[in-house]
C-alpha cells in the first residue's frame, strides 16, 4: 500500500518553450524520439509503487490527456490507482495568475480525498530517474517537515535558466530558494520535486494563495524555509530540465552518449509510454547512420549522424541529418542538409536545400511547416 | 459489423515440429516474425481492424506462453467491454473425462456452448500460424452476397505447386463444386487458405453429428467441407491475393523476414489504415552506433547496433557489437552478436549469444543455419 | 468498416442551466442516478458501429474526461477505434466567441484526418436513443447534402426553450432554423444531430467562420438551407434537451413512468456508462420506496417517492422525499422532508427541516452544501 | 509491493457439488453472491486492493464460463502492461500426454513454467471460493517479518466446531508446531483458511521433489504442510478474524447473503476502501414501482419490484412483479417472480421464472428450497 499519492505539476507562466510549447505543454514534448517528458514523472512513480497521481494540466491539453488516457500503460492498476487529469479554470498560459498555486487550490477537493499521508510533488517538464520510496523514507527519517530534491550542475551559466537553484546550509537544510540568473556554473538547481505530509501541502497552498494570488510552490517555500524544517535531497545521474528550446536541444543531445542513455533506461526501472503500433524501421542500401537514436515506422535512404530521430519519419535519399532532433512524421526529401535543428512533428523539408545553424543556437522548424 | 454477429476462432494448435527448436517452448503461432511480431499478431489484429469483438483460441499444445500472450487482449485492442480473446483449452466436464481436441472440427465442436454463449450469426475460423493481412468484413459481405453456407478463402498458387495444396474447383461463379486434398493432376490453382466463414447454424447442426460419427477424423478438410460438398450446400470461394505466407519451416521462416527488406514489399506493416499490434515492450529506441554500418536492413526499438549489419532483420532488444557482422541473417529478440563474430545467413534464436569472434551460418549451405544454444567465442 | 465518424458537440455560450452546471458540463450532467448526459450520444454511436468519435469539451473538462477516459466501458476498439478529446482554445464557457463552429476550427487538423467519409454530430445535452445507421442510410438515399435530426414536440411553450426549431416544407426539406421562443406548442424541435458528408462539414465550418467569429453550425445551415438540399429525419421516442434546470427536472420526471423508461433502454441498444463498483442498494426495516428509481450503494431507512436516488445517498429515518432528484454521495439526516428539489452531488442536509417548492419550479441545492 | 514480489495462485478448481444444480454449468467460483458479484470476484478484488499484480487461476472443471469470466481482467483493474489474470488448465506437454490436476500441489508444480516466468519472491496460493476480505501485502509484510517459510492464514472457530477443521497448533508466537486435520480432540481453534503464503525458492524445490513422489497425493494440507513441518521449516500463523464464509452448501450460501441484510454486517461491501470490482452489466437502476413494499432487502440495479418484498437479496436484473411475494429469500440475476407468486425461504437459480400465483419454498422446512427450474403458475 503506497504511503504518498503523487502528483505531477505542470510549468508555470514564466517558462515558454519558444516553437515547440506553441503547440503542446512541456510534459507531452517528444524525447529521445520514442517518449514523452510525463513519461518519466509517472513512470517514476508507478516504479516507486505510487499508483494514485494527479496530472495537472494547463493550456492546450489535448495531447497530453490522449498520450496519459487511463493510465493502464504506465502500469497503474485501474481500479485501485489512478491517474486524474485536472485542470486549472485559468487556461491562459501566459497570465501571471496561472500558477501551481491556482491549480492545486482550484482542485483542493481532489487532493483532501486522497487517502495517502504523504505527497511527492514532481515536474512535468524535468528528466530524470528517482526512486521515490527512497525520498520519501529519507524525508520520514529526517524529520523534515519538507524535503526538496536537487542536483549539482557545473553549467547553470548556459544552461537551467528557467529554474530555481536552493541555497543550503552545511546540514542540507534549504537556507533559500532563488531564481537561477546564470551568475555562476556551479549551482544546486532545484527539481521542482517536493516530498510533505498531505497536510502540510495544503496548508502551504492556502496560506501562498492567500498571500498572493502570485505566489508559486517554490516563493511560498522558500518564505518558510527560514521557520520550518526544509531539507534537500540530492539526486545523482541524469538530469535534464526542458525549459528552453536550448536545455531541450542541449539534454537530448547528451543523451547521445549510449552509456548515458542506458543507465537512463535499466530493465529494473522502466520508462512506460504509450504504443503507438508502428512497425520496425526499414533502412534502404543507401543508409548510412552513425550514433544516432531511430525510432520505429522510419524509412531511411540517407545519412543521420549524432541525431534523434521520431517515429514515422523519412529521410530521403542524399539527406544529410547532423546533431538535429527530427520529430514524428516528418518527411526531408531527397539531397537536402540539416544541421543543428529541431524540427517539429509533420514538418515537410521539400524546398529548402540548407537548415543549418550553429550547435548553441539551434533551429527551430514549425509543426507541419512545409519548407 | 454488429457485436458479435461474427465470432472468429484460431486454431493454434499448431505444435509446428518442423521448426524445430523454435517450438520446444512455445506453440508455433507464438514464434516471432517481423522485427517486432509474432505470427498470431497477424489473424488476431485482421480481427480487430475487421470489427470482430471476440476471439477464441484453441490451444492444447505446451501452450503457457501462447495462452498468457494472447490473453492480454488490450494489445488488440480487444478489451471493450463486451469484446475479448478467450482461451479455450480442451476441459473435463460433468459427465466426461478430460479429453484432447482430435481434429479442426472437434476443436469447434468441444467449444458450442461458448460459442452460443454469443449466440452469433456467422463463425470464422481461422488459422494461428499464417501471415497476412485480410478483411474478414469483406469475406463476410461476400458470404451475404452469396447467400452461402460456407465460404472459403482460397488464393492462386503456381500449377505446377498446385498439387501441394488443397485445391477448390468451382463453376466460375465462386461455386465450390469440388475439393481436392493435394491432387494428382490439379483441375484448378485456387488453394484453400484455412479461412472459413460458416453460417453458425448450420456447422452448429453439422458438428453435432460430426461428433458421434465412429468415422469421422473431426476435421473441416477431411470430414465438414466434402460433407458439405456432398449434401449440395452453398460453398463458395473467396479469392484472396495479397500477401499471404504459412512458414512452416526455418527456411520459410527466414524467407518471411527477408521479403520485408524490400521497401515495397506486398505485406506492408508501415499501412497505417490497417496495423497490426503487438506486445508493447519498454526499451529505448533503436541505437545505432559511432561505428555502425547498417543498410538494407529491418529494425526494431531496442536494438543495438556497433558493429555491421546488412541484408539483415533484428528484433527487440538485439546486439551487434563492435566489429561484429550481421549478413543476411535474422536476430531474434535480445540475441547477441559479441565483438568480432560473424552471422551469414542465419536465424538466432533468443537471448541467444554468438561469442566473440565466432561464425556462424554460411553463404552457400543448403539450408539457413538455426542457432538455437549460445555459441562460444571463437579463436581469432 | 464504419462510414462515419461521430461528433460530440458541446452546448455553446447561448445555453446556462443555473446551478448544476456551475460544476461542469451538461454532458456531464448525472441522468436518472446511474448515467451521465453523454453516454447516451456516445451510445448510440458506439452502438451505430460509429467507432471514432471526437468529443469536444469546453471549460470545467474534468468530471468528462475522467467519466469519458479510454472510452472502453463504451465497447469500442482500443486500437482500431479511438474516443478522442478535444479542447477549444477559448474556454470561458460564457464568452460569445465560444461556440462549435470556433471548436471544430481550433481542431480543423484533426477532422480532416478522419477516413471515414461521412460525420454525425450529435450534442452532450440531449437524451434520445437513434441508429445512425438508418439516419446516414436515408440521408444517403435521399441524396441531401446535410440532413438533421428533429423531434415534434406539444411543450414547447414551456420547455426546449433553448433549442432550435426547423421549420419544414411539405418534402421534408428545411426552409429555416430559428431559436424556440416559447410562441407556440406544437414545435419541430432541432435535435442538434446532422449528417453529412465529412467535406460539407470542413466547408461549412470554414464558411462560417469567414463570415462570423460568433456563427453556429445551425446559423450557417439556417443561411444555407435555401440553396443546399437540407433535409430533416424525423426521430420517434424519448426526447430530452436539458438545456434549462426546468428541462432537466422535467425530463427525468418523465422516466419515472417504467414503460417509458424502460422503452429507452433495451437490450439490444445498451447505454454504457463507467461503473463506480458500488455495491447494491441496502433498504432498512423503515424504508418506503415507490416508483422510484435508485442507484446502488445507497442506504434507504425513510420515504421515496417518485424520485430518483443517486449512487451512495443516505435517506434517513423519518425522511421524506417527494418529487425529487438526489444526486450521488447526498446524505439526507433524519426527519427531513424535500419535495421537488434537485440536491447536487455530496450535499449534506442536516438541519433544514423541510426543503419543498412547487412541481413547476423545482429548488435546486448545491453541491457539497451543508444545510 | 513491488513489481511481482509475489504472484497469487487461485484453486479454483471446485465442482461444488454439493451447491446442485448452480453447479452444473458453471464451477463453483463462478456462483453468484451478495447480488452483484461471483464468489472468485472476492480474491481477485482482495489480491487488486493489495497491489497484487499477476494471477494465475487454476481450472479444469466445466469452466469456459468462469475461464471467460476471470479472462476479463479489467474486472479488477488487472489490465494494466505487466498485470493480468491467467487461466491455467492442464496441458499436453511436449514429451507428456494431457493430464488433470492430481491435487492442489499438482496444480501449482504443473505450472512451475508459469511462475517461473515471472520469477517472484513469493507465492500466494488462494482458494477461488471463499467470501472474505484480506489484505495480503499485511500478511506478506508478517510473512517476511517473521522470516517465515510458510505463512498460513487461519482463523478462530467455535472449539466445539474445530474437530470439522485443518487445525493449527502454535508455539504461542505463531510458530506453528503441529497441523492436525479435522482431530477427534483439537488443541486450539485456530483452522486453516487455506491460504498460504510460500518463499517460492523453497516452494519450487519441495514441488518437484514431491512431483516425482508416488505415494503423495500432491496436496498442500496432506503432503506439503506436513512435510514442511517434519523438516522443521518455519511456518507462520496469520490470524484473521474479519468476515469469512466458505459456502459449500445451499443453505450456507443462503445465509451468506442473508447476512448482508443487517446493515451493520463485518463483510461491509459499502467500504469504499477495499471495493469488491465485479463484472460491469448495462441496466436501468433499480425501479421500485407505485404499489411496490420493500423493506429490509439488499438489491441491485436493473432490478424491478411492482411487488412486495422482505428479507430478501435481488440480484441484477430479478423481477418481482405485482401482488408477488418474495420473503426471506434469495433472487439470483434474471429470476422472474410472476404476478401473485410467493417465494419464502427459497433461493431462485438465475433467469429461472416463477409463474404467476405459484407459490414454492416454505417458512417451515429444514433446508432452504433450491428452484433450479421454471416453475409454473399455480392455480388460485
Amino acid at each position: 500500500m503506497a504511503k504518498a499519492f503523487g502528483i505531477v505539476s505542470s510549468a508555470d507562466n514564466t517558462i515558454y518553450v519558444d516553437g515547440l510549447q506553441d503547440y503542446r505543454p512541456i510534459g507531452s514534448f517528444s524525447f529521445l524520439g520514442r517518449f514523452r517528458v510525463v513519461d518519466f514523472p509517472i513512470s517514476n512513480m508507478s516504479n516507486s509503487d505510487i499508483n494514485r497521481i494527479q496530472v495537472y494540466l494547463q493550456s492546450k491539453p489535448r495531447s497530453l490527456c490522449e498520450h496519459i488516457g487511463s493510465g493502464r500503460h504506465y502500469n497503474i492498476n485501474s481500479k485501485r490507482g489512478k491517474i486524474q487529469l485536472l485542470f486549472s479554470e485559468n487556461t491562459s498560459s501566459r497570465s501571471i495568475y496561472n500558477n501551481d498555486i491556482s491549480a492545486y487550490k482550484a482542485n483542493l477537493d481532489y487532493i483532501q480525498r486522497m487517502h495517502e499521508e504523504y505527497v511527492i510533488v514532481a515536474p512535468s517538464y524535468m528528466v530524470y530517474k528517482q526512486d521515490y520510496r527512497q525520498l520519501l523514507e529519507s524525508h520520514i527519517a529526517s524529520g523534515a517537515e519538507i524535503t526538496v530534491l536537487y542536483h549539482k550542475v557545473e553549467n547553470a551559466r548556459n544552461y537551467f535558466k528557467g529554474c530555481h537553484t536552493v541555497v543550503l546550509n552545511k546540514q542540507k537544510g534549504v537556507q533559500a530558494i532563488e531564481k537561477n540568473l546564470g551568475t555562476a556554473s556551479n549551482k544546486n538547481i532545484l527539481m521542482d520535486t517536493y516530498c510533505m505530509r498531505k497536510e502540510t501541502f495544503i496548508e502551504l497552498v492556502q496560506d501562498a494563495s492567500w498571500m498572493s494570488s502570485i505566489y508559486t510552490l517554490p516563493d511560498i517555500i522558500n518564505l518558510y524555509c527560514k521557520q520550518m524544517d526544509v531539507r534537500a535531497y540530492q539526486h545523482k545521474g541524469y538530469f535534464a530540465s526542458l525549459t528552453s528550446l536550448d536545455d531541450y536541444y542541449h539534454a537530448s543531445m547528451e543523451l547521445l552518449d549510449y552509456s548515458i542513455a542506458s543507465d537512463l533506461f535499466k530493465a529494473d526501472w522502466p520508462i512506460y509510454t504509450r504504443t503507438t503500433d508502428s512497425c520496425p524501421t526499414q533502412y534502404f542500401e543507401t543508409a548510412k547512420v552513425t550514433n544516432s537514436f531511430i525510432s520505429n515506422g522510419c524509412l531511411i535512404e540517407g545519412t543521420v549522424e549524432n541525431s534523434i530521430i521520431g517515429r514515422g519519419a523519412v529521410i530521403g535519399k542524399g539527406v544529410t541529418i547532423k546533431n538535429s532532433i527530427i520529430m514524428a512524421y516528418s518527411e526531408i526529401s531527397d539531397n537536402i542538409r540539416i544541421e543543428n535543428a529541431v524540427v517539429d512533428k509533420w514538418a515537410k523539408i521539400v524546398n529548402a536545400k540548407n537548415i543549418i545553424s550553429t550547435e548553441l543556437q539551434p533551429q527551430y522548424i514549425k509543426r507541419r511547416d512545409i519548407l | 459489423m454488429s457485436q458479435n454477429e461474427m465470432l472468429a476462432m484460431i486454431l493454434a494448435g499448431g505444435r509446428g515440429s518442423r521448426l524445430k527448436d523454435l517450438t520446444t517452448k512455445v506453440a508455433k503461432p507464438a514464434v516471432y516474425y517481423g522485427g517486432k511480431y509474432r505470427i498470431i499478431d497477424f489473424p488476431l489484429s485482421n480481427c480487430a481492424n475487421s470489427g470482430i469483438d471476440v476471439v477464441g483460441v484453441l490451444t492444447q499444445y505446451e501452450s503457457v506462453l501462447l495462452n498468457s500472450y494472447v490473453a492480454q487482449d488490450g494489445r488488440w485492442g480487444l478489451d471493450s467491454k463486451d469484446s475479448g480473446v478467450y482461451v479455450l483449452t480442451p476441459r473435463e466436464k460433468a459427465d466426461e473425462g478430460l479429453d484432447v481436441y482430435r481434429g479442426t472440427a472437434d476443436a469447434i465442436s468441444q467449444n458450442i456452448d461458448f460459442i452460443d454463449a454469443y449466440n452469433p450469426e456467422y463463425l470464422l475460423i481461422l488459422s494461428g500460424d499464417h501471415i497476412y493481412k485480410m478483411n474478414y468484413a469483406k469475406m463476410l459481405a461476400y458470404h451475404k452476397e452469396m447467400n452461402a453456407d460456407a465460404t472459403i478463402a482460397v488464393r492462386g498458387v503456381p500449377m505446377k505447386e498446385a498439387s501441394r495444396f488443397g485445391i477448390m474447383n468451382t463453376d466460375g461463379k465462386g461455386r465450390i463444386i469440388e475439393f481436392e486434398e493435394k491432387p494428382a493432376k490439379p483441375k484448378s490453382n485456387l488453394a484453400s487458405m484455412g479461412i472459413y466463414i460458416f453460417s453458425w447454424k448450420l456447422l452448429r447442426k453439422m458438428l453435432v453429428e460430426d461428433m458421434k460419427n465412429p468415422e469421422s477424423d473431426h476435421d473441416f478438410g477431411k470430414d465438414i467441407i466434402p460433407r458439405m460438398l456432398n449434401e449440395h450446400r452453398g460453398l463458395f470461394a473467396y479469392e484472396f491475393s495479397g500477401y499471404w505466407k504459412d512458414v512452416g519451416t526455418i527456411d520459410s521462416l527466414w524467407e518471411a523476414n527477408m521479403d520485408l527488406l524490400d521497401p515495397k514489399n506486398e505485406l506492408n506493416l508501415n499501412d497505417s489504415s490497417w496495423l497490426i499490434y503487438t506486445e508493447d515492450i519498454s526499451t529505448l529506441p533503436q541505437y545505432i552506433g559511432k561505428e555502425a554500418k547498417v543498410k538494407k536492413a529491418y529494425i526494431t526499438q531496442g536494438v543495438q547496433v556497433e558493429g555491421s549489419v546488412s541484408n539483415s532483420v533484428l528484433f527487440t532488444n538485439a546486439v551487434v557489437k563492435k566489429g561484429a557482422k550481421v549478413i543476411d541473417s535474422v536476430l531474434m529478440p535480445g540475441a547477441i552478436v559479441e565483438e568480432g563474430a560473424v552471422v551469414t545467413r542465419a536465424l538466432v534464436a533468443e537471448n541467444v549469444k554468438v561469442g566473440k569472434k565466432a561464425k556462424v551460418g554460411s553463404k552457400t549451405s543448403e539450408n539457413i543455419t538455426l542457432v538455437a544454444k549460445n555459441v562460444k567465442g571463437g579463436n581469432k
